[in-house]
């Protein structure tokens, strides 16, 4: 990309350089990286053995100019700035580690030498890649492609399981009016816990253990088990959203609940916590 | 020398024959013009594109002598020139794509009941599943060769009676329609409630004619059998 | 003997010493389907069109020798096969299309970074820019179909990473993301690692999932990725 491509939109906030007559414009650029890359560019030097010092000196001096013809900077812009007149500042100073082992001025320096080389070899290798051949506009394929005659070989995945399946079901709905439905197994749904507790929240007297808590018709065998671990991770639920507190005092002892929308008096109930 | 390049040498000796002065450039011009072109190009369009001087009969007749025996040949249509591949080798351009498909509800539903209650008529089916059957569903069934045609029922009307095909056993992996599962087998399987709906009979399905049953004769002139249903109305 | 037979005779010489065993009827055979089809084909797909032993090696060999000089080429793209217009009558073919609104500037850099960089992250591209990524770019090349998210790094944040599709080495006639221009140049110089050259571990753009990547599931929470540039800062 030309510095005439970059710039012939912005006449109007253009900064006449008048060392270099150079036309520069914020806009036109792509980032600080960007803005340094020209600016290395006009030093017209290799990059790798370009000066920072002088480069970060166009920098703030490009900056300062933008400033006074009240254009507005793009914060990253400003971000760039300090950070140059902070490493130009070390720059001049004895070469020695920064606080925490932050790298040297020179170790900042060759690392921006670098990023700069680098964007510089990307932009290079962009042009070189949209430069390629591309297919329809340079090179073409086939135009008139001649298609290929899908003859589709139809099997079906339909089993003895589907066939009886419908059988039953069919037969089953048009004599009895009723479905064929596999038994539920017994599971009290976590929503159907947090639903329970959210409505019993009122009516729970302090500490509770949270085993008085299940449902009636499901404090036996199998049944319990789902509920306890049900009602535990709706209980959980309700915790994280400040609904309820839970407390347990070892490992595999009883948890008790209680309403977690009481005062600031909290503290002093909990010496009061059963089981303590 | 091998049989390719006994094969080119033919071309190369036909286009030396019949075009001594074929500019190779212009060729390869021509070649590209064709081969991009989205449809046929007449002489006029070939020659807009080439240079000026350019031989574009002779061209053409090279270009159609060196394509004359390859895999792609240069064709003459309606006095406009396109490639196409060669007519013998059509056969390559037609493939075959596997494709699994599912029968539909109502499919699956009417073969289980033919499978069961065979012999069994249009209207039976429709009995047995309360709904009146759309024409589609019994030519799907006969289309994949899962069913077929086996007699025709001896009451008014002489409805024809479907049954299972071979086709049919095989896709479901069964040995005779006798190897369906019964009443009780369906119940130990899950596939029945404990206790079925009263009425949940069974049938013993047969390839056999039943007694109520006459072969099928295509010839046989067809009767309407319309939606009404005779045999239980 | 004429310009076009010595032409074809030096095609008829590469071919007879490069594949000296090409059956010419299978020859004609690739040359119709690759001719036919309007897609860049696999050798997985051609073989399952040939007869069973032929040498499809030795006949895609063959077919890229004896068409190297003429006006359409058989061209590798993506590890299949495609005729191809040759690219010096390009000027016979230019066609002023539409190009996709033009990308922009911004679009361009991100593919070329996104292509020698792959796998590489939102953050990564914008490190090598020096400037934050509007939403629009990779979501214009995303919708162009060059781009995709290949999978997510391994590091904290678990960054989704790009990379290029197939139709991008199509647009671009490239065989494999190894065949980019000047790749090796970018590597050798540095320029491909993510920090500053400090030992001789130069990745590879690759289309493989790289050791510090999973695989894309697009089922996933998106995290933040945010667009501050954390590195310069």
């Amino acid at each position: 990309m030309t510095q005439a491509e970059n710039f012939d939109d912005f006449e109007s906030a253009a900064i006449v350089r008048d060392d270099e007559a150079l036309l520069v414009q914020v806009d036109g650029f792509e980032g600080p990286l960007d803005l340094l890359l020209t600016l290395a560019r006009n030093q017209k030097v290799d990059i790798a053995k370009i000066s920072i010092l002088k480069l970060a000196d166009q920098y703030l001096e490009f900056i300062e100019s933008a400033k006074k013809l009240n254009l507005e900077l793009a914060a990253d812009y400003l971000v760039m700035a300090a950070w140059l007149a902070y490493l130009k500042s070390r720059l001049v100073l004895p070469q020695e580690k920064g606080p925490d082992g932050e790298p040297t001025a020179d170790e900042m320096a060759t690392r921006l030498r670098w990023r700069l080389q680098r964007l510089d070899a990307m932009r290079a290798a962009s042009t070189r890649l949209m430069g390629r051949e591309r297919l329809d506009r340079d090179v073409f394929g086939r135009g008139d492609p001649e298609p290929v005659n899908v003859i589709k070989l139809r099997t079906y995945k339909d089993t003895m399981y589907d066939l009886l399946t419908a059988y039953a079901t069919d037969r089953a709905r048009k004599l009895g009016g009723k479905t064929y439905r596999p038994e539920m197994a017994p599971v009290l749904a976590i929503e159907e816990a947090r639903e329970r507790l959210e409505r019993m929240l009122g009516r729970i007297s302090d500490w509770s253990a949270l085993t008085t808590l299940l449902p009636f018709e499901w404090t036996g065998g199998a049944r319990r088990r789902s509920a306890v671990a049900s009602t535990l991770l709706a209980a959980l639920e309700m915790a994280r959203d400040g609904k309820v507190e839970l407390q347990q005092m070892a490992p595999f002892a009883e948890i008790f609940v209680r309403d977690g929308r009481r005062g600031p008096d909290t503290t002093t109930s909990e010496a009061s916590a059963p089981g303590a | 020398m091998s049989s390719v390049a006994k094969m080119i040498e033919t071309i190369e000796n036909e286009m030396d024959a019949e075009s001594p002065e074929a500019n190779p450039e212009h060729l390869r011009m021509v070649e590209a013009l064709l081969f991009a072109a989205s449809e046929p190009l007449d002489q006029k369009a070939l020659s807009t594109s080439l240079p000026e001087g350019a031989d574009l009969p002779g061209l053409l007749k090279a270009l159609e002598a060196a394509y004359e025996k390859r895999g792609v040949n240069l064709c003459r249509v309606a006095g406009k020139y396109q490639f196409r591949t060669a007519s013998d080798l059509a056969f390559l351009l037609r493939k075959e794509q596997p494709e699994q498909k599912r029968l539909s509800k109502a499919a699956i539903e009417t073969l289980s009941i033919i499978s069961y209650h065979q012999p069994v008529t249009r209207a039976e089916i429709e009995d047995i599943r309360g709904v009146a059957m759309s024409k589609g569903t019994i030519d799907i069934l006969m289309e994949i060769g899962w069913i077929k045609i086996r007699g025709r029922k001896r009451t008014p009307g002489r409805p024809v009676t479907y049954g299972t095909t071979e086709a049919f056993l095989v896709q479901f992996g069964l040995e005779s329609v006798a190897h369906l599962p019964g009443l009780d087998e369906l119940k130990a399987a899950g596939f029945l409630e404990a206790i079925p709906p009263s009425g949940f009979d069974v049938p013993n399905p047969s390839d056999e004619l039943s007694a109520d049953e006459d072969p099928y004769d295509p010839n046989e002139p067809e009767m309407a059998t319309g939606s009404v249903n005779l045999d239980e109305a």
